[in-house]
């Protein structure tokens, strides 16, 4: 359709050789492919499953913005944590959350992360420092400051990554966060996934800024930087600046990474190709495509074949229809289970959720 | 009668008042280009333009700040919440800007506000989502609160709120959106139903089943089901608008019945079917045979799953169930 | 025993916890280098230092959201509202982020914070500053609300809300900073009072009169003038905790007392009280002799003027004539 | 106590001859001047009544920061609006509020000009284009917003003027305010009044920021302007320019004027010279007083004497002290009036107000 010649990726510079990219082995970047693909082809697969009504409500995809998620992570240490909002599958299965819980999560199991009581907005691991999984726009923002807080204040050197959207921005409390993480010198590191478009609202519609979205950060004189997130060597590149900062001067940043969605802003955006033309749509998964770019990029680095790539996503779809077994043969949860997870003396059956009424049912 | 989905009942609403008055003007997230989340102003955008109905950037509290201060002014802003568990980022603009600034400016503004969106569970989106905040806000006097049942309610209810020179909040259902019902054909003039009546939507002498919103729908289950199987005769008290409320409906009826059930999408905790308990108990003590009931949701955030969330909600069954402890 | 002042004895509390566990951290406005807006905090600071006393932005939203991230990692932070009435612009991550988070996470987060602050009228501040919110709040679940009315209540609870290991929010009083009362001597141990557990302030046999917070107070002087001018013996039960709620001491004493007076500082419509009321008439339904009666502030956002604004809130006089009026 | 070279007046520039200054009357710089001092007497005296218990709360005074209100104000026309936060007595005489009916709310009388519904933190002037008094910290500033938006949509070419305070600018809803503001192109001019402190707050305890706080506009793309409160013609030049911005152009602008309080934060602040140093207090009495310094400057331009000067002071107290009486004589709301001003339709009597039970009392 489009002359290939006449838009070629974003990248400008090459970020293969930057230090903390330098020292990645073959296998490292292979991982990274394998954890895109399998990103992708879960959640190809979901939509399938939320099509055939295996599950309701919202289903946003994250297809198209899969280094942003995989590449930030992939720079994590034992004492980086991350948060992010409600397109959050990317990010559960960068952490190493398991297709498993994931899909039974969708499917509303017991044995899904959040016991089918978060859904896809709300997926959880605190144990691999994954902090959900937030609906309400830019409501996780002050939680992931939080977490930078928490490990500051008990010395451990380490950053919470915080995700949100370029719509997001726009809450208010995302300032307020800004403006105490500078001040108060919170190891945090925003980061806006920025996809052009928040629902059918594009940027210019959204936002007032000058250059980019990042730049507001100027206001709290906090450091910022734009990230071509179609590349991840250049968002390891990056985002790995932006940790070091916070883990060792305990110094905020805030990153806008430009990315795409290719799909509806949730399954059931049905404007999805109205308020954007399919062009446009066309040339992101033709020119910008994060994985195809991956693997163009690893086939010349002689790292992997095409071949190899491929058998990687019959795996990933493989792995991914073992979870919808998983999920479908998984057990829904009970009336009983709606009340418990509420109180965690309740549930620990300790002496103060042994005391006085805590639930007022019929 | 015609019939319209409570959808378009809300959109013919939205449509003739914007006809009606130059100074009403429709803003929220989605409202216009994009039609709306939920499709409520769908065709608006087009007819009416970029002036009447605008979209605004995901900022709560700033929008619906904004619309208070347009409204001092005279426009008369219909504010959209995409869903009204959002309320929580704009709380500060909906309880103190809307609903003290004219008491603490000695009755010199009023506040011709309406705010409009979904509050229901029950749609498979969890605890943040799935929030019926009508009680929360019918406990600020300043404020007013509806929650229509049917289409036709729907119309008229909103008509007469964007009317209304005080903020008046409306809790539509996104379970409802899709629902039929009869609504009066514009042709036969004006459609506006008063903020502050009940409508006894199914007479009975047996026990009173009180509620609001899709509630009402459950009520009217019961009651075939308490008819067809129990020979219990229940009538259908539906509220309507919450603040001002039709508390001479609500005692007319129990007086009649000398029972109720009242039944409320709330957490329990304080729903409105907590105020009613307390009203009726108090007015109506000695016509009472036995303790007013209540179903509301489960006590516990929504739930996701949507194998168990239906039955996190009121309906017909727990109700029935509720009629039959008191029968 | 010792007397302390309900501010001192607070922060006794908070002094306590700030050595009991290293985790705790006291944050808010002003609460640190200034001592505190109304001094609850005076002195913490300059003995613990800007580690664990920390001074925020009025940013309550960030600082309290930041809060429950903090939480989630093991911190225990004891967050101050200035006033309480400042829930308003942190509504989302109070009810959505403290309350919500670990029924989302399928109850692998739990959120030991606590929010603590004055929630009153009548200090001649208007209607902003006046709201009392914990019906609000105990209408959430995975919420716990405190209003102690004493100053070892205010102790003994803090301490609790401070170890428990849910979010607490603690619902003080300017009008009872200055209180004094006895508290027992932390040479004599830990002293803890359990959420959820009513305490009866007054023993009587005619009439309950239930109550939390300073409305307690109220009770306690309405029931002496019941004593003393019309032979009306007055049980005075403080909840103390709204939500764990001690249902049980509640219907205990109706049931000996077969009539209830609730005296509450909010708006009557979903006031704590009103969930009482429905309690009492659905448990205690054959025991009572007359209605349930409520007291209440009148019904209007909080008026600024002095001369008339105590007689808004409850007030002892208002208590009698409700008592009389069932009696 | 100072040597008087010291610290001359931070005033650089000399803004008497800019436009909107040049066509100043003798008389009008002379009714600035009497403006503010009947705002300062009116405090210092409303103080003396709140030290006699005449009435309880806050009490925010203004003194100190007269020449912020005056000077803007001085430039609205019939179109123009203004809205502000808690400390608003000065905004109130500025737009021809009476004393009386200032005073009498302060006393909490039926008399004042919210009827003794609002106090001191609440004064209203509708028809003097004055919205308030807001008693929440920056709740007013999508108010603010919402009067440009008015203005706009109705076609009328004035603009809104929000004032707020330094510690306020870190609320979330401000922001969201400015992104709106500037993205809608809406008339409005935020007009921060930088006094160095919230409560006990110093700006640089407060908020982080580069040079200065006005410049967190650039993230919106919005124009901004730092200006020196000390100097009315200042004050009214740079004010002048953003008005007209709006009124012309529908461009909003973010203004910081810095000036200072002499008082505590409220009269309830018994910290007021704890977390400053008395030296710093004085040195803004001697060098940087806005009355002081307009004074010397009509002396010097030859419009005012010193005699006038003290007449015009003696005027003002007088007339403060018949407020004074007017209040103390105006008799108190009752019982029956906390039930009025609460619903309009209720109040007017309509159909709708007596459809319904409005109210819940016992
Ligand atoms: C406070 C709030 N307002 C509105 C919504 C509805 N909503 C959900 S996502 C969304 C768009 C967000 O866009 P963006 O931040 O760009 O993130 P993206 O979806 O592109 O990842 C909106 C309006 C919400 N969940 N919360
Ligand atoms: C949302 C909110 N938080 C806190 C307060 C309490 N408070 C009132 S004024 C104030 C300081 C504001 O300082 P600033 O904005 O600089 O204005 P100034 O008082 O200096 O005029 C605070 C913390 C409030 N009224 N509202
Ligand atoms: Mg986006
Ligand atoms: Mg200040």
């Amino acid at each position: 359709m489009q002359d290939p010649s006449a838009e070629p990726p974003f990248a400008a510079m090459d970020f293969s050789s930057s230090p903390v990219n330098r020292s990645l082995t073959p296998q490292d970047k292979i991982d990274f492919y394998r954890t895109m693909v399998r990103i992708r082809r879960f959640e190809h697969l979901a939509l399938g499953q939320y099509q055939k009504d295996k599950m309701g409500g919202f289903l946003h995809l994250y297809i198209g913005q899969e280094s942003v998620a995989v590449g930030a992570v992939s720079l994590m240490g034992e004492n980086d944590h991350v948060i992010t909002a409600y397109r959050d599958h990317g990010h559960a299965l960068a952490v190493g959350m398991s297709m498993d819980e994931c899909m039974a999560e969708l499917f509303g199991k017991v044995t899904g992360c959040s016991k089918g009581k978060g859904g896809s907005m709300h997926f959880f691991a605190p144990d691999k420092n994954f902090w959900g999984g937030h609906g309400i726009v830019a409501g996780q923002t002050p939680l992931g400051l939080g977490l930078g807080y928490a490990l500051k204040f008990k010395g451990l050197a380490g950053c919470a990554l915080c995700f949100l959207g370029d719509g997001a921005i726009n809450q208010g409390v995302f300032h307020e966060s800004l403006n105490i993480a500078a001040l108060f010198e919170i190891p945090v590191v925003y980061i806006i996934e920025n996809n052009g478009y928040s629902m059918g609202t594009s940027q210019t519609r959204s936002s007032a800024y000058r250059d980019c979205l990042a730049q507001r950060a100027e206001a709290y004189n906090m450091a910022w930087d734009l990230v071509n997130g179609e590349d991840l060597y250049e968002v390891r590149a990056k985002t790995h600046i932006a940790m070091e900062r916070a883990r060792k001067e305990h110094r905020p940043s805030l990153l806008e990474i430009q990315t795409y969605r290719y799909y509806g802003h949730s399954v059931a955006d049905a404007n999805a190709d109205k308020y954007r033309t399919p062009d446009e749509i066309e040339r992101y998964k033709t020119y910008h495509d994060p994985i195809r770019l991956w693997e163009r990029r690893l086939i010349e680095e002689g790292h992997l074949t095409a071949e190899e790539a491929k058998a990687m996503e019959k795996e990933a779809t493989k792995e991914t229809a073992k979870a919808i077994k998983f999920a479908e043969s998984s057990p829904p949860p009970t009336v009983d289970d709606i009340l418990h997870d509420v109180y965690w003396e309740v549930d620990e059956d300790t002496e103060a959720g042994n005391t006085g009424r805590h639930f007022f049912n019929d | 009668m015609r019939e319209l989905l409570y959808r378009h009942a809300l959109r013919e609403a939205l449509d003739e008042e914007l006809a009606h008055d130059e100074n009403v003007v429709l803003l929220g997230e989605e409202v216009a280009e994009y039609n709306g989340a939920y499709k409520v102003t769908e065709g608006l955008w087009d007819k009416w333009g970029s002036k009447r109905v605008v979209d605004t950037p995901i900022s709560e509290a700033g929008f619906i700040g904004m619309g208070v201060g347009a409204s001092m002014l005279g426009v008369r802003p219909v504010m959209e919440l995409m869903f009204w568990s959002f309320h929580s980022v704009a709380f500060d603009q909906l309880v103190n800007n809307a609903g003290c600034v004219r008491y603490m400016a000695g009755g010199k503004i009023n506040v011709p506000i309406v705010v409009r969106g979904p509050a229901n569970g029950g749609t498979n989106v969890g605890a943040t989502h799935s929030h019926c905040p009508e009680g929360l806000f019918a406990a600020f006097p300043g404020l007013k609160v509806c929650a229509p049942a049917t289409p036709a309610d729907a119309k008229g209810l909103m008509k007469s709120a964007i009317r209304d020179n005080d903020p008046v909040f409306i809790m539509e259902n996104t379970k409802l959106y899709g629902n039929s019902g009869e609504v009066p054909d514009p042709g036969e003039g004006e459609f506006l139903i008063p903020l502050g009546k009940a409508d006894i939507k199914r007479e009975g002498s047996d026990v009173s089943l009180i509620a609001h919103g899709r509630s009402v729908l459950h009520c009217l289950e019961a009651a075939e089901t308490l008819r067809n199987d129990h020979k219990i005769s229940a009538e259908v008290v539906d509220l309507r608008s919450i603040r001002p409320l039709d508390q001479e409906a609500i005692l007319k009826s129990v007086v009649k019945t000398n029972r109720a059930v009242l039944v409320d999408e709330s957490k329990p905790f304080n729903g409105v079917s907590s105020q009613i308990a307390a009203l009726i108990q108090e007015h109506a003590f000695d016509h009472l045979d036995a303790p007013v009931k209540r179903v509301c949701s489960i006590d516990a955030p929504a739930i996701y799953s949507h194998h168990i969330e239906d039955e996190q909600l009121p309906n017909a069954r727990r109700v029935v169930d509720q009629v039959l402890s008191i029968a």
